[in-house]
């Protein structure tokens, strides 16, 4: 079992959630955050101090598979994010250890999706 | 930088002032009036000054009612349009707009077109107070009031164009649309010409102020085009406004507001009339809000807030035209129709793509010609006023009058924006407008520190 | 769908067209007045109008004190809420209950109900004019502040009960309460019925608006019942209100509306009565918030900004029974005890498991309680009015009126929220309840795209 | 807990009652005057009373301003300061203000300080009412009026001392300056003192109330320091305002505010002055939204909403001085001047270590100075008033006006602050200014639930 | 060491804590976030167009325990937090590293708690 | 590849910021997040109801770096955040296993900077 997180542009998300439903995975979790990377920040001005903003708007998914839909799961996030662009963001995959649905108390294979 | 903006504002400021709004201050007339004559006046003149106060809130409540509707990331934008219009409203309407709407005798061209010159001039002595309109108000009261209106018919495009249009443009659009246009078809009413001569009946201006503003707004939306992500394959998705309370804020703040707008054009503080044409108003608003919830509980299923203050809205400008004349009974009615059309007619534009985020479209256009309407079905024969300003009202007149102003107001707004487009443009950039007009447009953040999705 | 509903508001919409707000239109009298005379009439007409503009604004005070002291989840439903009462206030006032409040001499039972009949009738010419009030408004103003006062009763209600009522019920128990028992109950004094005539002096409503609102607001939360979250194994939990700018706004709004409220039951615009009113009404609310400030710093500690402006609406409730009649140094009195017991009743409420969530049981019957009784410790053996209206103001009938209000209105509230809750229910489910009434109730939410915890 | 604030609170509740806020209720006098006086001193007591809700709704403009432009974790301690200074403004000028800035003929010290005695006394019939000042308002009207007015000086110095000094401490500045210094300073013109003999012209008081408070606003800004994170490293950094809606929404009820704040000084309904004044204050107010664009523009690159709002209130304040003699022309000038300014000067400010966080100093002292001057500049030589009372207006007078201001209102408001400081301290903890106000001195959230950076 | 993310209701979130607390698991990080899983979503309708809401609001917890506390934390979280309907939420477990301790430098073991 | 998570004090991000930056780490994810740690909470009252708030705000970092920036990375943190007051905040290292740029395809230790 995986834990794939990945930081998106934040237009994309329907995008992306399409592409994941299409391959099958149904379940995520989504939280909106900052990133800084190599995509260059803006200027605000706020009454004429200027400001430089780094930190830029993104959402990051959560989402638990097991191992044969780590393939499909990177892919989709790729086909609904992918533009090209600088910002278009990251995929993180980290092992998963233990899984547990709250409702039954499964575990394991059965519990993730 | 767009330093053509820049100066183009430069040097309509300079122009004002080398027009020069010129004033001669009033100086105390021969004439001898009566103190109960010149209380009287002074209770009128007292009226009409609330009024000025209460169409003022109007354009806060235009602010909020559209930034309410809207999403967070384009609220900056959005206030920032209703303030400058208020600015360039009042400015241009002392350069020019108060002599093109009111030429008095200066008519240059029929009944059609005329100007009293640039600038203010208040007639000296009496002549520019008690005797200035009968004892009803003086000629810097007329000026403000007027002025006030002004602004209205610009601010109700910026909340149908709002999310997608360049700053810029859309300033110069106005600019133009309140020194010019709304002035000049003004003047075939509320200034004396063809259409009062013709027995026009429009109270306060379902059609003058509304529509005139409507047709605009429909022209820049259609020449604009959607919002990105309203229609994604022939579906249409909901864009869904930010902030309730602010919305409401400025629904019961046009309410408040209107009873200057119809209650001012009384343009007396008739004791009768007055409290008439507030009634009116008050129980078409409050027919409005039913209206538009029995369509939206039938419809929907669940009543939607932003439909039901739509529909309050709608029922103010359906009695508009008419709430001197329309008995309680007519005005209950309008403003259950306006208030239930209003529903279907915001789900209908936006099937049929015209993306209206606000709903100014079916606010100020349908149910402005829905109100001018329905004074010819309701009054239809009716003589308003005496002597040799009578006048019957009829069906016939009023369809001259709501079709004489969108054959002027559409193709001029359309011909307006369609200059801007081919030139300096009037959309923002895809990118802008995804990451909102506050960045794109002024740099800064309405909701500094609050937690936002910004995912559509 | 709840087409019960549905069905219940078209039937009320029709018979309202059925029963015919039929209003004969006022020609002009045969009667001469002076300019003098019409001047004053006007002048008085006019200030009844602000009054009335006041009086209206008080509605979106209520709208944002309650949703800003309320959970962001439930907004859209207090806005929504709020809305609807203004327009079913105003209808149902215009169907019923100007007739039923004020029957003149149409009185049916005693001088305890009386009915003038179905819809709006103003008199002829001068009689709906000039004579209407002796100069002093004529009758459309007349009904139409009456109107506007109306619906702040049911709207007082709304708050209280806020965060668990479904709205349907709610909106037909508004609907009775405001057009039957308000002007039912309001008739015994200021429609000229036997409290009239007992003596029993409630200048401008601490007890016919403000209790008559705070009982039914009672019976609702008792029948309700807390809150799900509120009490947790015995011990109280704060449940925060969302927007304290919203609130401000709101409590602002109030005592700027409390000018027309109190300044317009002089009923005439006299220079002396009327600042008079407005001078107390101000100390009584600036010495509200300094009584709830001194005691919110004392009891918790850190003064905390509800409660004072809570107290600021305490001491405009208090001040309202008496604000005709009683010393500057009374009203800063009446203001100081209002704002301090504010602080003290919410606390005490809370303990005893009253859940109101905005303060409308403290401050509406709490202090509408109080300032109708200082009227009688403070003004006992003051002779109001003059000739054979005269009354002299006694402790004693003070304390019969509120008690006749009490008897009456509570228990009427409670059968009719007892009938809808066996019948409809009134509770929303405990779901919905969680996820909040906007979605619940309206499919929407208030503040889309913002990160929002509702752990609570 | 700070007992020993509690404490001074209730001495001062108790010493305003002990020195009797004691007034006589009018009884009708003898003389007789016609309806048509009657009539004519009713309208424009009406129209003072229409001022006296615009100056109040004032306060909620400078509470939405103020909040819209600090960060949310500051925002109830904002909104608590000025809903405690209209409580104690209104108050202390009930015990002493009144009497103290208008003195009458009790003057002490030659022309420089009066006092009339505690408490309010109404003068008995007549003479409090139609006679009291020539048929334009009468005796409760005067104070509420000026009691309005008096707590604004205070209010604007809360804004510029924002997310950083203590409450406690504050609420004792504001109530001495609101009670004592603004009275005693504003009894040199208004009152009829020295500078009023010297033929001084303020129309409404861009010095005797805007300087006057902006004096304050610098002394607490100098002896309190920046904000933590303002200056970093010697560069200056954005703190943002969290609220552009609050923001505007304030702005829009200061212009509206402003009507009965300029408009209400004529001190009577005069339909040639009144509408007059309304007209250059508007025009002021739409120049300096334009003056500012302008600016900010050019500037900054993108217009700055806030900078733009500033420069609508830099219009108005620097067309106070003036609005009854200056052209329209010069109107919209002082407004064009003061909106380009107002933008250079927050800046200036700023990059001078004055950290304002809503440019009150700009708006209100640089301005209110501008303002005072321009009537020296554009109407020098003018004649003002009419027989005795008349005076010519000079540069060389205004410019003594505006300096004799500023070597008292700074020098005393730096006292103040200086002996609070000393003594218990203006400064919240560096921890507390952390987390914010809101937990520190009220222990509560104004937007509980929303999830909100408190990064800064 | 581990490091334990759960995914519950909102409303579950102070029963939670609670039992937390009982097992003597003291420290946690909580952030809000939206979920997309078997709970089917609900309708909102806004102007008359609808749309199907399937990320519900959601409370994520981030939780860093020693070896013996893992089973303790989850068996506290579940007993807060469930329901057995629907929607109820998943616990995922990952390997930590290391942890350390920010104002004291101190890693591993003690760090923890 | 590690995936550092920190909990800082949210008035401490700039200065974290800028000693990442100073140690040549420049990518990095932020969200807001609460807390619940040794740091005592602090009292709310509302309406005369007390609340003992110990849901503190807290600034959460997640930060992917190949294995030689760890060190750097983690004494960057505490470098910036760390004031020896309790509340500093905490750090948890994870293993990662995989990372993937979504621009470019990219995976491995070249898609992590
Ligand atoms: N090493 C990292 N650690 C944590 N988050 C990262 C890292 N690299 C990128 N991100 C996240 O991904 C987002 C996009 O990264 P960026 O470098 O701008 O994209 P791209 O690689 O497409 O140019 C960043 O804003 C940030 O939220
Ligand atoms: N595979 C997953 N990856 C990430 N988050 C998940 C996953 N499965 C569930 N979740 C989170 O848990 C929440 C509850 O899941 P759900 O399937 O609705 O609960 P239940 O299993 O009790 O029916 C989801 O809303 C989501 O936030
Ligand atoms: N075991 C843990 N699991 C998850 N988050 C933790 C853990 N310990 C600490 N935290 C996070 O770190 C923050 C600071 O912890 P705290 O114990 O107050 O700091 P310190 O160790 O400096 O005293 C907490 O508010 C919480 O967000």
């Amino acid at each position: 079992m995986k834990l794939i997180v990945a930081y998106i542009q934040p237009e994309k998300l329907n995008a992306v959630k399409k592409a994941l439903f299409e391959n099958d995975v149904h379940k995520m979790s989504v939280t909106n955050a900052l990133g800084c990377g190599e995509q260059m920040g803006y200027h605000e001005s706020y009454r004429g101090t200027d400001i430089e903003v780094n930190l830029l708007k993104k959402v990051r998914l959560e989402i638990a598979v097991n191992k044969e839909y780590v393939k499909k799961t990177i892919g989709a996030i790729c086909e609904g994010a992918k533009t090209g662009k600088i910002g278009d963001g990251k995929i993180f995959v980290m092992d998963l250890v233990e899984c547990v649905r709250i409702r039954t108390g499964e575990t394991g294979y059965d519990s993730i999706g | 930088m767009k330093t053509w903006f820049k100066y183009m504002i430069v040097a309509g400021v300079a122009l004002a002032f080398l027009a020069g709004a010129g004033e001669v201050m009033a100086e105390e007339a021969a004439v001898e009036y009566s103190t109960a004559d010149i209380a009287l006046y002074t209770a009128n003149n007292i009226w009409m000054m609330v009024s000025i106060f209460l169409v003022f809130i109007m354009h806060l409540g235009f602010a909020t009612v559209e930034s309410g509707l809207t999403r967070a990331k384009n609220t900056v934008n959005i206030l920032f349009k209703n303030t400058a219009i208020v600015s360039i409203g009042l400015l241009t309407y002392t350069l020019i707009g108060f002599n093109l709407m009111y030429p008095g005798d200066s008519w240059l061209f029929g009944k059609v077109l005329g100007f009293a010159g640039m600038g203010l001039s208040c007639p000296e002595g009496a002549a520019g107070g008690i005797a200035y309109a009968g004892g009803n108000y003086s000629y810097w009261t007329d000026f403000l009031f007027q002025g006030m209106f002004a602004a209205t018919s610009a601010t109700i495009v910026s909340g149908a164009v709002a999310e997608r249009i360049k700053l810029g443009p859309f300033l110069i659009f106005s600019a133009i649309y309140v020194m010019l246009v709304y002035p000049f078809v003004g003047s075939w009413k509320w200034g004396g010409g063809w259409l009062a001569e013709m027995g026009f009946h429009d109270f306060a201006g379902s059609t003058l102020v509304h529509s005139v503003g409507g047709w605009a707004a429909l022209a820049g939306i259609i020449l604009l085009g959607p919002r990105l992500g309203k229609y994604v394959n022939g579906t249409v998705k909901p864009i869904m406004g930010h902030n309730m309370p602010l919305l409401t804020i400025g629904a019961f703040l046009l309410w408040l507001g209107w009873f200057g707008f119809n209650g001012g054009s009384v343009l007396s503080a008739d004791p009768t009339a007055v409290p008439y044409v507030l009634t009116t108003t008050s129980l078409a608003a409050a027919a409005g809000i039913m209206g538009a919830m029995i369509a939206s509980w039938t419809i929907q299923k669940k009543p939607d807030l932003s439909m039901v203050l739509n529909g309050c809205l709608a029922g103010l400008v359906g009695i508009t035209a008419g709430a001197d004349i329309l008995s309680v009974r007519v005005a209950v009615l309008v403003g259950l129709i306006c208030g239930a059309i209003a529903v279907v007619s915001v789900m209908t534009f936006d099937r049929i793509r015209i993306d209206d985020p606000v709903g100014a479209t079916t606010v100020h256009l349908v149910c402005g010609i829905l109100g001018t309407l329905f004074v010819g079905v309701f009054a239809n024969g009716t003589v308003v006023g005496e002597g040799a300003d009578a006048y019957t009202i009829s069906l016939g007149v009023q369809l001259v009058g709501i079709a004489s102003y969108a054959v002027v107001c559409f193709p001029v707004a359309f011909l307006i924006f369609k200059g801007l487009k081919s030139t300096v443009g009037i959309r923002v950039s895809e990118d802008e407008e995804l990451k909102g007009l506050d960045i794109g447009e002024h740099g800064m953040e309405a909701y500094s520190g609050f937690q936002i999705f910004t995912s559509q």
